[in-house]
């Protein structure tokens, strides 16, 4: 019955807001009622909109890890995505937000839990206070982020986790780990404000992150049973489906025009069709250069691998998106398409990550990080008033050392307090399915029936439950000619 | 010791698989085939043309019995999987000349022997 | 060949239009010609991608029906969906918009039909008067709502009904019995404007009406054959799929954040944000209380419930999206979460629903609507000029009572008019395919071939009809080396 | 190792542009820098969004040929979709875009190559320059049409083209044959400049060209194995999985909303709306016609025919969708519907179209381009400038003649220039893959593993790759009671 | 009676089964099998590390018969599932001591008995 | 000749296969078939209801061999496929008559001779 108790812990959030005070919401409405204007119109909509394709991410990151994972381990995933979804939103809306923007804190915010009493929002919430959308829109905008991060934490965990992990530790990532990593970063927290730190959507606040949260559960959790051979030697465990991991491909590729665009809180200056061309040129050359490397390293090209080499060229640029050119962008997508495909081959070498989520999150997130560095337009540093031009333009090192020390303390932070998170769970709840249980795959196991019963389930057993019901000779004709067929 | 095999329909197996259980015969495999015999087929079309798929799925019972109780098994299979109309199946009976107990190692007709509560273990 | 009358039916509509004097289009074209308003192309622009959402939505549904059903059934559903779809816009555009918006009838519209001839907006379609969206905006808006609603009706349908009965039926409901109930809900029709009855975005008007019809077809379609035992014990008969019926889901999901807050029909007053925002509460805390009722009452976590919970409190959070404030979308989303569960349970027993559509649509539905009774903060009902607070802040059961009041009479009338129709269609075409082809299933026997043939047709078949065309031994080495495949 | 130099070609683009000065970017900034106006935002917003939908598109044609393949090469088509939306936004931004929209030569474009030092938009792009949508806003949105066009062209190359040719092809045609072709017809080329053809988003220009493409190289590259019998006569060879076709579909007719109503390429003059309806219309028709076609002339409704109709319509209302009123919509998308279920089974009895690109897109976008000669609505020719009115409102065959010629010389470009491409590939790198190599499947034989390994693989090869890693014993049990699972 | 078991390629199956129709031998089994001989196996590869599958998909004919009939069969199946390469298989004759058809409980050869037109029957 | 009929766990197929590889046996056919014997069933739920499935995955696996070898399989088998705890499986043998090399229509005894090296060929 621990789970159940595990999953209690999510009520408790529920049952604390129902005591709340009812004048609760006036705030908000009142808010809102006053920004009857068309620039808050044009450019809330502009988020709103980019923020409904990153919602979709998530259905991009749900398929392509049930598309890495075996027939019998895939069905627990569609469960997985909407219970995080679901807490990262609650614990978000109560905590998280108010953490990650609220004030000026150079460790964490103070203001607008549950989006309540937060007075006036320019004052509330000054990292994105050069944005007249509408507190609501940025919100809903800032979760879908969160959302994000939390999804790729999983990638590493496949097929033998348990599933109260997922719920025990997103309610600590959506309320602390995450709004105190992304505060720090683009929240107004020290890296930004006081050193200039440019990550324009989140390479090393949503990625980084969420990569680091999935090395930390990886380490305690351990392979898969059978991934490597008696002599260590790792062994293919294919993915059951090609076709639904190309369909998170796709949707992510489509949330990322969401993503990264987005991030300019608004429409209204013209910029985010820049970044889309910036984001969609990256990502080609990440997916080119993926299959050409695989074809060279490996004599295939691995599918995987190009999906992959999408990612990694995708959570390479959206650090820079903001900030470079064009031409800078094919550079830096090429550049992650080439790392992916090396990293997947080393890591795989030695611990298990089914779906690639270190090289694809972690490592290119760094690199796209580090990216802004090196390729920052002086111009776009100027007009988004964070940071200076790169070392490609300026010559100078400077920010290229303020990415790197934005990296370093924020993967040193989030690893500790994931590490330390799951942890705990590994010595209460414990992290791990029984190896039966992981022989028998954890749609069973964990949720009683299997999420492709007729892969699983001889049709003997399907049918036939105690005595035919049918009259006899019913099925004899099933095969019936066209014509015998009822027109 | 026999091995009795047969081609059934599939709604018949789990009442066979149910008497043989009480009757003290837990132990069968079972194989999906697809039979042709007297059967109709089945016309698949697609986007305008058009095949007869003549092979029918069937269950394939298989049953290594002492030779004694060969006759129970058989009878327990004609009366379940009986409809009476074309396409009831066959059973055949085949004979075996030894048989093991990977478990035990033991061999013989005592690796047949029924089990009175094949339940309770795990 | 009966069915081909049938289908027949639909064509009629068409050949009626082409002899629509060419002067028609005129109208539309001159309405528009004249809004070149910033005001316009804003709310325009917002209700209409709204409604992108909403129409994928038709992807969802199907998605949950496929996943839900056997192998030997999920072809058809495609088929279903994009019939389903096509002649709900037909008629809708002919017949429907008129009924539902077409002028001040307590009972039902009377202008528009055809989208022409319908003189000035404003006054034509009083009901959405107050935005100033264009008239083909608010049109493909509604037709989308039909649509979601023609949808929910076929979830208790699977696996057994005939093909032709979708198309008759979807003919009547998308031009009369969709439009007359929606008229009274959100119309303009007696509910709304004589007894000020809220539902912001249809729990009634489109969930309530589109499980309705659910309802009477079931009663008279009977259960799928081996779904309850000889001691009329229920039996399982999984769905063949759950990650397809996540991804419907996760669209739906998607779907509801244009549902909602396209509801607004305008981005300027900033409130479609909140809506948002008070949908993706609802939604969450409905997975959350799902995933737990599911895990204490099943001892596991039905990965079916968790959607289904996430379904009932979006349908549950659809009538006060508009009208109250955080907290109370978390509440209400809670108890929908939990209503679900045992529903499902509780229906199971005697009536076969494979998808849950009756306790999700329904059920929720009705909460949904009773909800805004509860709920609705004075404030909102002003601001949106329909009715009056809810018993938690006015202390008086009068906005419960007619929300009471609309949920029955709704009900009644969709009811009476949808069982006629179904037993209409009974004792004529016949609802039901014959034991044998439901045995055999709807793909092969209604469209002639398997949704996933290699699942049903043994590999020699379909490799060998006919001598082998392959020269002598090409297959023995088909297992290549890699260094066999020319590179 | 051919098949690398070849993917190499594409590293070269890479490579060149790394030389590029870095001045480079400065131009887009400050163009964009500058329109900073109400009126563009909302305007490049809606196009933007509605080039969002249109790149969905890519996943749309994905499923629609994964569903339509066998099970063996479902895999492969991920990675191509992949490649071909990478190489075809690299070459359209390269060279592709400056071809087809810079400057007013009557054969092709010559400014804006990388989007750079192109001056002045209005004059550099004169084509769009009744539209005020920046100029990156424009290049995302015309750029997902060329990845439309191209992803058109394979539909009849699946189970047995060689990988590296899609590659060589889409460097081709995304760089030179489609800007060309596309040119004439929307890009202020000889066609519509000095013709006045008519085609408001790309019948021809879009759909026709990639269907000509099709043909080309299926022309050269003959049927699969097993098509046609000893006998001649064709052979069905379902595809493996409808729910993923449907997918497609329904994810196409999303994409088509943006797709159409997009190509206004602005949201205040309020026509996207009609444009949406007129769209909606006659995919309706045309799904419901073909499903009656399919039910006449095959006894059975075919589940890809009801798919292939609702594209079809979608094609067919392409061209006129911004010149025709609702009830020639109608028309329009049903005659569409008839036509593409007729060619798809004619069209098999000699050639392998294994998903009917040649019916749906070819017939589908002759008619669709015709249609305007017969239907434009005079009002909306003046409206948009172009042309004039059709057949049916000015008697005269004028406009139509003009249609004609259109397809005709655009048909006749794009296959001379295909079948050349195609042909040198043939003979150099080659067209398909061995004989052994499509029984095995491209999946196994081009990536090295089956696109769903569990139906290839046997189970125990799956498990047991050398020893036995599980304690003795520890699977007897995987067959846990519910309370052997600790809860 | 014996038992006709055969190994064979995919391909050969339908030719073999129109055969032993017109020779009036419509009934049969057939199994999916996995087979390993002298054939090479396949090699797949997967992010990096590879696996070489060593059994081949075979088809499994099971086809009793008088003993009477049984060269007839292993002809045609000889003569049909030949392609002289390696992985073309192998048939076996297994005895067969007794038969029932499930429909009518009759048993012995007469089981067997070849019918003149099976697609005639439902 | 004798056919060797094994019904055992997926994890002991590899090494079975890989030992008779070594000792020559390179040739025989396995099959995916459920069984029932003294093991516990999967108990399954959906939606409430609940179901279990007393039919566990098992490999058959069908080698014939020279009469003189079947010791030699029969011990490989029990030596690899056994954990000593129930589910283990049995291995029958059976009697074979006739049988046919395919590829070269030759029969008996050498058909069924054992390769020195069975990856040589193609
Ligand atoms: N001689 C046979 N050898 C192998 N299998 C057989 C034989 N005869 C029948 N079967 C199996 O029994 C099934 C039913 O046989 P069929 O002839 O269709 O029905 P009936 O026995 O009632 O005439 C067939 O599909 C096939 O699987
Ligand atoms: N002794 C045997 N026992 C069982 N099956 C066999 C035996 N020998 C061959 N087979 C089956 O026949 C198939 C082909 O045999 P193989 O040795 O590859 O070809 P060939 O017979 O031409 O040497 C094998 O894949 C296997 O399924
Ligand atoms: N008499 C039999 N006939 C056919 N198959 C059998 C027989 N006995 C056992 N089997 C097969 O062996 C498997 C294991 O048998 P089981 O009784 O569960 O284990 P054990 O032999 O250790 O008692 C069964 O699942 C079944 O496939």
């Amino acid at each position: 019955m621990k789970r159940t108790t595990i999953l209690c812990a999510s009520v408790m959030a529920l049952v604390a807001l129902m005591l709340l005070p009812t004048v609760a919401s006036a705030d908000t409405f009142d808010a809102a009622g006053a920004e009857s204007l068309t620039s808050v119109g044009i450019n809330t909509m502009w988020v709103v909109v980019a923020a409904l394709f990153v919602m979709f991410m998530q259905a991009g990151f749900a398929f392509l890890e049930i598309g890495f994972s075996r027939g019998k381990n895939a069905g627990t995933i569609v469960a997985k995505i909407l219970m995080n979804f679901s807490i990262a939103a609650l614990m978000y809306w109560a905590v998280g937000f108010a953490l990650a923007f609220g004030g000026t804190g150079e460790l964490w915010g103070s203001t607008g839990f549950f989006l309540r009493d937060f007075g006036d929002p320019s004052v509330a919430f000054p990292a994105m206070s050069f944005s007249d959308v509408t507190v609501d829109g940025k919100f809903f905008f800032q979760f879908t982020f969160c959302a994000v991060s939390l999804a790729i934490v999983w990638g590493t965990t496949l097929e033998r986790v348990k599933f109260g992990v997922y719920a025990i530790y997103a309610v600590v990532f959506a309320a602390l780990i995450y709004p105190i990593g992304s505060h720090w970063v683009f929240g107004g927290g020290w890296l930004q404000a006081n050193l200039g730190m440019q990550d324009f959507a989140g390479s090393t606040a949503v990625h980084l992150i969420g990569a680091t949260g999935a090395l930390a559960v990886l380490l305690l959790l351990g392979p898969r049973r059978g991934k490597y051979g008696a002599d260590g030697r790792p062994r293919p465990i294919p993915g059951h489906n090609m076709p639904l991991f190309g369909l998170g491909i796709l949707i992510l590729w489509l949330g990322w025009f969401g993503f990264n665009p987005g991030s300019t809180l608004g429409a209204l200056d013209g910029r985010f069709p820049e970044v889309i061309i910036v984001t969609q040129l990256a990502a080609s050359a990440g997916v080119i250069m993926a299959i050409i490397t695989s074809r060279l390293l490996m004599k295939k090209i691995d599918i995987g691998m190009a999906g992959n080499g999408a990612i990694a060229a995708l959570v390479g640029i959206t650090a820079p998106s903001g900030y470079v050119s064009p031409w800078a962008a094919v550079i830096i997508g090429a550049v992650a398409g080439v790392l992916v495909v090396v990293s997947v081959l080393a890591i795989d070498r030695k611990i298990d990550d089914p779906v690639g989520a270190l090289s694809a999150h972690g490592i290119a997130g760094i690199w796209g990080t580090l990216a802004c560095g090196l390729f920052t337009n002086p111009a776009l540093a100027d007009y988004n008033a964070v940071g200076e031009g790169g070392l490609f333009y300026t010559g100078s090192f400077h920010q290229l050392g303020v990415q790197a020390l934005g990296v370093v303390t924020v993967f040193a932070f989030v690893f500790v307090a994931s590490f330390i998170t799951f942890f705990l769970i590994k010595k209460t709840y414990g992290l791990r399915v029984t190896a039966d249980e992981e022989d028998a795959g954890l749609d069973i196991s964990e949720h009683g029936m299997y999420g492709y019963p007729e892969q699983f389930i001889p049709a003997p057993e399907l049918v036939g439950v105690g005595p035919v019901q049918t009259p006899a000779g019913a099925t004899a004709s099933s095969g019936m000619k066209p014509s015998e067929v009822p027109a | 010791m026999k091995l009795v095999v047969a081609y059934i329909r599939h709604e018949a197996f789990e009442p066979i698989r149910q008497e043989l259980l009480e009757l003290g015969f837990p132990s069968m495999s079972i194989t999906e085939v697809k039979g042709s015999g007297r059967q109709k087929g089945v016309t698949e079309q697609y986007r305008g043309s058009s095949v007869t798929n003549y092979l029918r799925p069937k269950v394939k019972i298989e049953c290594v019995v002492a030779t004694g109780d060969v006759q129970t098994i058989v009878d327990s299979i004609l009366r379940h999987a009986r409809t009476g109309s074309i396409g009831d199946g066959k059973v055949f009976v085949l004979p075996v000349e030894q048989a093991y107990r990977i478990r035990t190692g033991e061999s013989g007709e005592e690796t047949l022997q029924s089990h009175p509560d094949p339940a309770a273990a795990v």
